[in-house]
């Protein structure tokens, strides 16, 4: 599905990347830990055609990327998310959506918007000016909408639990195992919360300044002496 | 054919230290502020007729007008600065517009205010022939002002390295945030950069009077030229602007000599252009085009 | 406000005006309009203009005593064509009985046509355009052209007996015919011509000087332009100091505003001039119309104001001949102003089918210390020609 | 609310279609400024088309005024075009021009704007100079007029009126459809978000690339009936200054994002200048438009009709905080990982 061969990342003379080599297999759950720094969103960037690999290849669904600008990713179907939500200005929930699904997917469907906004409970906000009106929950939602609607095959969620109260953390996470089972995702999750990581992925890679330096199961990773080092200190582990 | 590109090379040369003059009141203002002020060839124009009143009125030499010129044009760009300072959305294209109308509003002052004749000082000595070994000819006044013009941007570039004002100027010019967080309080160093704009337009101005004729329609066309020089240098770059009002110059002169006069506007028009296009940092300087 | 009462303002003060304008005319009171540029790239020639037709309506109605009484209603143009159709609707709305004014071949255009369609004469001394005279316009006079310009520059070079001459010249619409009218002239003449073509915005004129001095070496320099394009290039020649054996320009160069503000700079420049300076008055006319002209504007008057000032004084003398016979329309004043022929401060004036004044014939005046001498034709000449000379 | 807003459309068209010309068409004067206010309209429009869904401020739609109206007027006066058809290829006309400047798309804002200033300047310099074509300096003269269709002599003052209110309302219905599709949507959003739209697919540059592409077809063909009602062109004109100036003053006051905005800022505009201001002060009165334009900026950046909006005269779409400053969203996303 997607494969990593030998990527880096450099912003003038600091590494970012170096040589991340890793694939994924069609339906698979990656999780993808490491302290503050160590390059997560950085890989998301790379992967999603935001920033431009100083080094490596990526190959996506059998192709290679090759220099595809961030639209066209979107159009071969990685749908990504981020960190600080970034709604689309001026427009309403619904419309955010309608915009993704219109470029991302290249169709309008609107029941599967309805489906989309049902999941994640916006619906009864979808008239609202999703720059202005959206509680931090729910602007998380709206990213994860956007990113469904472009109808992915490989979803990138970026800390979307991040900042949450621990009650809604767990059912938001729920909701996101109900969107991979009804979508049969791809995903790759960028997440701090241990817990978390545990239910949702069955496989975990860490990077650490930029490094690739483990790839295995939860219980494997956490227990890695590299890993675990690369923590220490690290408060916010 | 080596006598006529001397010349052209020579009077490019002459015009692109008064270009740099021009240009730099621009840049500076830009570099601090990201502000184009598109009012500031009406500045210059208001200080060349500031000059004309003093002579006409009191007989005054255009040189002894300066002072006075850059009361009036110094109180002029502090008032663009406040302007600027109200506004409170998307202040970068914002700004354009605002300074946009600060220009017709100059224009149109200045038209009814002196009329629409053509005005230049009567002092004859700017005008007089300066020879250089019976090849190179200028004018008095062409001379005395390349030779302010490299002191001044010589003096703006030692003032933004050595003093600190300066410093504090640089730093605000290249990241606002951190040089809050240092203790400089951005506000001021704008509108201090906005008061020394001021004085290189003042001296430019004067020099216009002494060198050409001025009329009020010839603001706008200034703007243009310290703009196309501010994208050739590149941001914060001060030898990158007098090297780009140079070689503006020279291409002009060069244009005219060897192509078409009639084509010389044209010469810095695709100059802009490829620039802007092909290297957006400018030749010299920082990056100052995003993607 | 929304547009309909703006409309409704703008109606009702139409009507009003109209009444006001009708009522008038009973009192034998005449208003001509003027649609001339005071704003603009031709604010300038505009303003020029503008004053002798003030002077004129002056002079005019102190010599009628009361029998007739002429009003002018202005209206700039903005040096805007569109602009000047919308002032030419205006005054003819206001109930102008005729039209004088407008600067610029592309403007009268547009403007008299509109005029044209009102019924209403339009005189203007500001285009010279041969296409305007060929509109088949009954309604269209012009007091000059560009041959009569032409023509002076070209008899001056051709008895000064130049071998070479370099054309200078602006890249605007009226000096561009100019300069190829010139250029052709010379030509079949046999004089070897070479052409420098600029751009309005140009201020430095030392690059194409040089040319002038290293390459054409010419005998004599042509500029066609405006003053500042003449202060510019007269710079650069006194800097540069070309072998040419005289420097010519056309309009806006033999005026007694350049002499006394650039004095030293245009001694010995030949420029297109009808009256000497100061003026050496022959005639009662020419001796009034500089003593109105200096105490309305407080200056000398200048070739724009003279040809203001004749414009309108004919326009003025066709209204009231008409008038006199009984109808003022654009068809009366139109023949009153075809059949008339007068002496004027510019000369002959007699109009021909097309409303072409083809008598005209420029002079050309010479800056020689504090005073412009007439120098061309010899019959019109108040002083010899300082020839070879050149300000450097 | 929709039977009311289509009532009000309707009484506009009517209004406009038949009381102008019934109450004005006798008054040449009148008619020629409405027409005048009507071109700086289509132009305002276009504008702001290309500022609110393009994101692009321009400071040089001279450039395809002049282009549209010399394509036009050549085609008419050299292959013997119909004037009809020959405006539509003067609107192509600027569009092929306006690929030319594609480059600059790659610009910010004000690099933007220069750098389509300077296309105007090039623009009008190379009609100066290929006079073979062009005419020169010299310009066109005697431009063939409109002709008379469906029994409507488009050549009349009411049939100029009609021509170019036609064109302008157009317009607005083009402007007003891409800004109602998903298109407009995200053309919208990409102002404030341009990383958020292109994530989800949306060529952003594209998107740009083609509305800069409609806003030229759009004052192109204005230029081309201005060009044949005025039936005259010199590059001085054609490239003039004026055709970017009052546009952007009129967009500017009547607010740029709605689509009601241009139109209304340029009627106001253009006829208080010529009606009011004008009588005040003779010369120099185009220093209002300075003060205008400086005042909307500093006191109501989204222009007149919001300002209304915002007093209760008018019910807006939906009203959007403006954003205070607020610091975008670095390029690269959070590249903090």
């Amino acid at each position: 599905m997607l494969a990593l061969d030998d990527v880096s990342m450099n912003f003038g003379g600091v590494a970012a990347l170096r040589n991340v080599t890793f694939a994924m297999d069609e339906g698979e759950t990656l999780g993808l830990i490491g302290p503050n720094g160590a390059g997560k969103t950085t890989l998301f960037n790379v992967i999603s055609g935001v920033l431009t690999p100083s080094a490596g290849r990526l190959e996506f669904a059998g192709k290679p990327l090759g220099k595809a600008a961030n639209w066209r990713r979107a159009r071969q179907g990685i749908g990504r998310t981020f960190q600080i939500p970034q709604p689309m200005h001026e427009l309403t929930v619904r419309e955010n959506l309608m915009v993704a699904q219109r470029f991302g997917a290249g169709r309008t469907d609107g029941r599967r918007i309805d489906e989309i906004l049902d999941l994640l409970d916006l619906t009864a906000k979808q008239h609202i000016d999703a720059a202005h009106g959206l509680a931090l929950t729910e602007q998380k939602a709206l990213e994860v909408g956007k990113a469904l609607a472009v109808e992915p095959r490989l979803l990138m969620l970026d800390e979307v639990l991040g900042g949450l109260e621990t009650a809604t953390k767990r059912a938001f996470g729920q909701t996101l195992q109900r969107v991979r089972e009804r979508y049969g995702l791809t995903m790759i999750v960028i997440e701090h919360d241990i817990e978390t990581i545990k239910t949702l992925c069955p496989r975990v890679v860490v990077l650490n300044f930029g490094e690739l330096i483990a790839d295995g199961t939860p219980d494997e990773v956490f227990n890695d002496a590299r890993v675990i080092r690369s923590y220490t200190g690290d408060s916010a582990a | 054919m080596f006598e006529l590109t001397l010349q052209a090379v020579y009077s490019g040369l002459l015009a692109g230290g008064w270009y740099a003059m021009v240009a730099l009141g621009l840049a500076l203002v830009f570099g601090t502020m990201r502000i184009i002020n598109l009012a500031h060839g009406e500045l210059v124009l208001l200080a060349a007729y500031v000059a004309f009143e003093m002579e006409r009125s009191f007989g005054l030499n255009p040189i002894a007008a300066i002072p006075v010129a850059l009361v009036v044009v110094g109180l002029t760009a502090l008032l663009v600065y406040f302007l600027i300072g109200r506004i409170r959305h998307d202040r970068e294209l914002n700004s354009l517009i605002l300074t946009f109308g600060i220009a017709i509003v100059l224009t149109n002052v200045i038209l009814m205010t002196w009329s629409a004749d053509i005005r230049s000082t009567s002092v004859g000595w700017f005008m007089d022939g300066a020879v250089i070994a019976d090849t190179l000819f200028s004018m008095n006044s062409e001379v005395l002002f390349f030779g302010a013009g490299v002191a001044l941007v010589g003096g703006t570039y030692w003032w933004l390295n050595h003093t600190w004002h300066g410093r504090a100027l640089r730093a605000v010019s290249s990241n606002r945030n951190a040089a809050m967080l240092m203790g400089v309080n951005p506000a001021r160093v704008e509108a201090m950069s906005f008061v020394v704009s001021a004085v290189l337009a003042t001296v430019s101005g004067v020099a216009l009077y002494t060198a050409s004729v001025v009329f009020p329609a010839l603001g706008h066309g200034l703007t243009i030229k310290a703009f196309v020089i501010t994208v050739l240098a590149g941001l914060g770059s001060v030898p990158g602007v007098l090297l780009g009002a140079v070689i503006l110059g020279v291409g002009e002169t060069m244009t005219a000599t060897f192509a078409k006069p009639s084509l010389q506007e044209l010469t810095g028009m695709v100059i802009f252009l490829l620039i802007l296009f092909l290297r957006p940092s400018g030749l010299f300087g920082r990056k100052v085009v995003g993607k | 406000m929304t547009l309909n009462t703006i409309l409704r303002r703008v109606a009702a003060g139409i009507v009003f005006s109209a009444v006001a304008y009708g009522g008038a005319a009973q009192a034998e009171t005449f208003t001509l309009g003027s649609q001339v540029p005071l704003t603009g790239n031709l604010a300038r020639v505009g303003t020029g203009m503008h004053e002798g037709i003030s002077v004129a309506i002056a002079m005019a109605n102190k010599e009628l005593g009361g029998k007739h009484e002429f009003k002018v209603s202005t209206i700039d143009d903005e040096s805007n064509p569109a602009k000047a159709v919308a002032a030419v609707e205006k005054l003819a709305s206001e109930g102008v009985v005729a039209l004088t004014g407008g600067y610029g071949s592309n403007i009268i255009g547009p403007a008299s046509e509109a005029a044209a369609k009102s019924d209403l004469v339009y005189i203007t001394s500001g285009g010279v355009a041969p296409e305007l005279t060929h509109r088949d316009l009954d309604t269209f006079f012009r007091i000059n052209n560009s041959e009569g310009y032409g023509k002076a520059m070209l008899g001056l070079l051709k008895d000064m007996g130049v071998k070479k001459v370099s054309v200078i010249y602006s890249n605007k619409e009226a000096t561009d015919a100019m300069a190829k009218y010139v250029e052709e002239g010379l030509k079949e003449a046999g004089v070897e011509v070479t052409t420098h073509e600029f751009d309005a915005s140009t201020t430095d004129f030392k690059s194409i000087m040089n040319k002038v001095k290293l390459r054409d070496r010419s005998d004599a320099i042509a500029m066609i332009g405006y003053e500042n394009d003449y202060v510019g290039i007269l710079r650069a020649a006194s800097v540069l100091k070309p072998e040419a054996k005289a420097i010519v320009g056309v309009w806006s160069l033999a005026t007694s505003q350049m002499n006394t503000e650039f004095h030293d700079l245009v001694q010995n420049v030949y420029g297109t001039s009808l009256l000497p300076y100061p003026v050496k008055f022959s005639g009662d006319e020419a001796v009034e119309f500089s003593a109105t002209y200096k105490e309305m504007f407080g200056k000398e008057p200048d070739y724009l104001g003279q040809f203001g000032y004749v414009q309108t004084r004919l326009l003025i003398d066709a209204v009231v001949a008409a008038a006199d016979k009984g109808e003022v329309s654009g068809k009366t004043v139109a023949q009153e102003l075809r059949s008339l022929k007068a002496d004027t401060l510019i000369g002959d004036v007699a109009f021909d089918e097309n409303g072409d004044n083809p008598n005209f014939s420029h002079r050309m005046g010479q800056h020689q210390g504090d005073r412009v001498e007439i120098v061309w034709p010899e019959k019109a000449a108040t002083a010899k020609m300082n020839f070879p000379a050149v300000p450097w | 609310m929709t039977m009311m807003r289509s009532g009000l459309l309707l009484g506009f068209l009517a209004v406009a279609y038949l009381g102008v010309p019934l109450l004005f068409g006798g008054m040449d004067y009148v008619m020629s400024l409405v027409i005048a206010a009507l071109t700086i309209a289509g132009i305002a429009v276009a504008w702001a088309l290309l500022g609110n869904l393009g994101g692009l401020v321009s400071f040089g739609h001279a450039a395809f005024f002049g282009v549209g109206a010399y394509v036009s007027a050549l085609l008419v006066m050299d292959n013997g075009w119909p004037v009809l058809p020959a405006m539509l290829a003067g609107g192509l006309g600027a569009a092929i021009a306006s690929v030319a400047t594609m480059p600059a798309l790659r610009l910010r804002g004000p690099y933007f704007a220069l750098a389509i200033l300077a296309y105007a300047h090039i623009f009008k310099i190379l009609a100066v100079e290929f006079s073979s074509i062009t005419g020169g300096a010299g310009g066109l003269l005697s431009i063939p007029g409109f002709p008379t269709v469906f029994g409507l002599d488009l050549a009349s003052k009411t049939g100029a009126y009609v021509l170019i209110l036609t064109i302008v309302l157009a317009w607005m219905a083009v402007y007003h459809a891409i800004r109602r599709s998903t298109w407009g949507l995200a053309l919208r959003a990409m102002h404030d978000s341009e990383l958020a739209t292109r994530v989800v697919g949306v060529p952003s540059t594209h998107l740009k690339a083609v509305m800069l592409v409609v806003s030229a077809f759009m004052t192109g063909v204005v230029g081309a009936f201005n060009a044949h009602q005025i039936s005259f062109l010199d590059p001085e004109y054609a490239f003039s200054g004026t055709w970017t100036v009052l546009p952007i003053a009129a967009a500017i006051f009547g607010g740029y994002r709605t689509v009601w905005g241009p139109l209304m800022g340029a009627l106001v505009v253009y006829l208080l200048d010529q009606l009011v201001f004008k009588e005040i002060m003779p010369s120099g009165h185009q220093l209002v438009f300075g003060v205008l334009l400086g005042a909307m900026i500093l006191l109501s950046p989204q222009g007149l009709m919001p300002l209304l909006a915002r007093l209760g005269v008018a019910r807006p779409r939906r009203e959007t905080a403006p954003q205070a400053a607020a610091p975008h969203a670095t390029e690269d996303g959070n590249a903090r990982a």
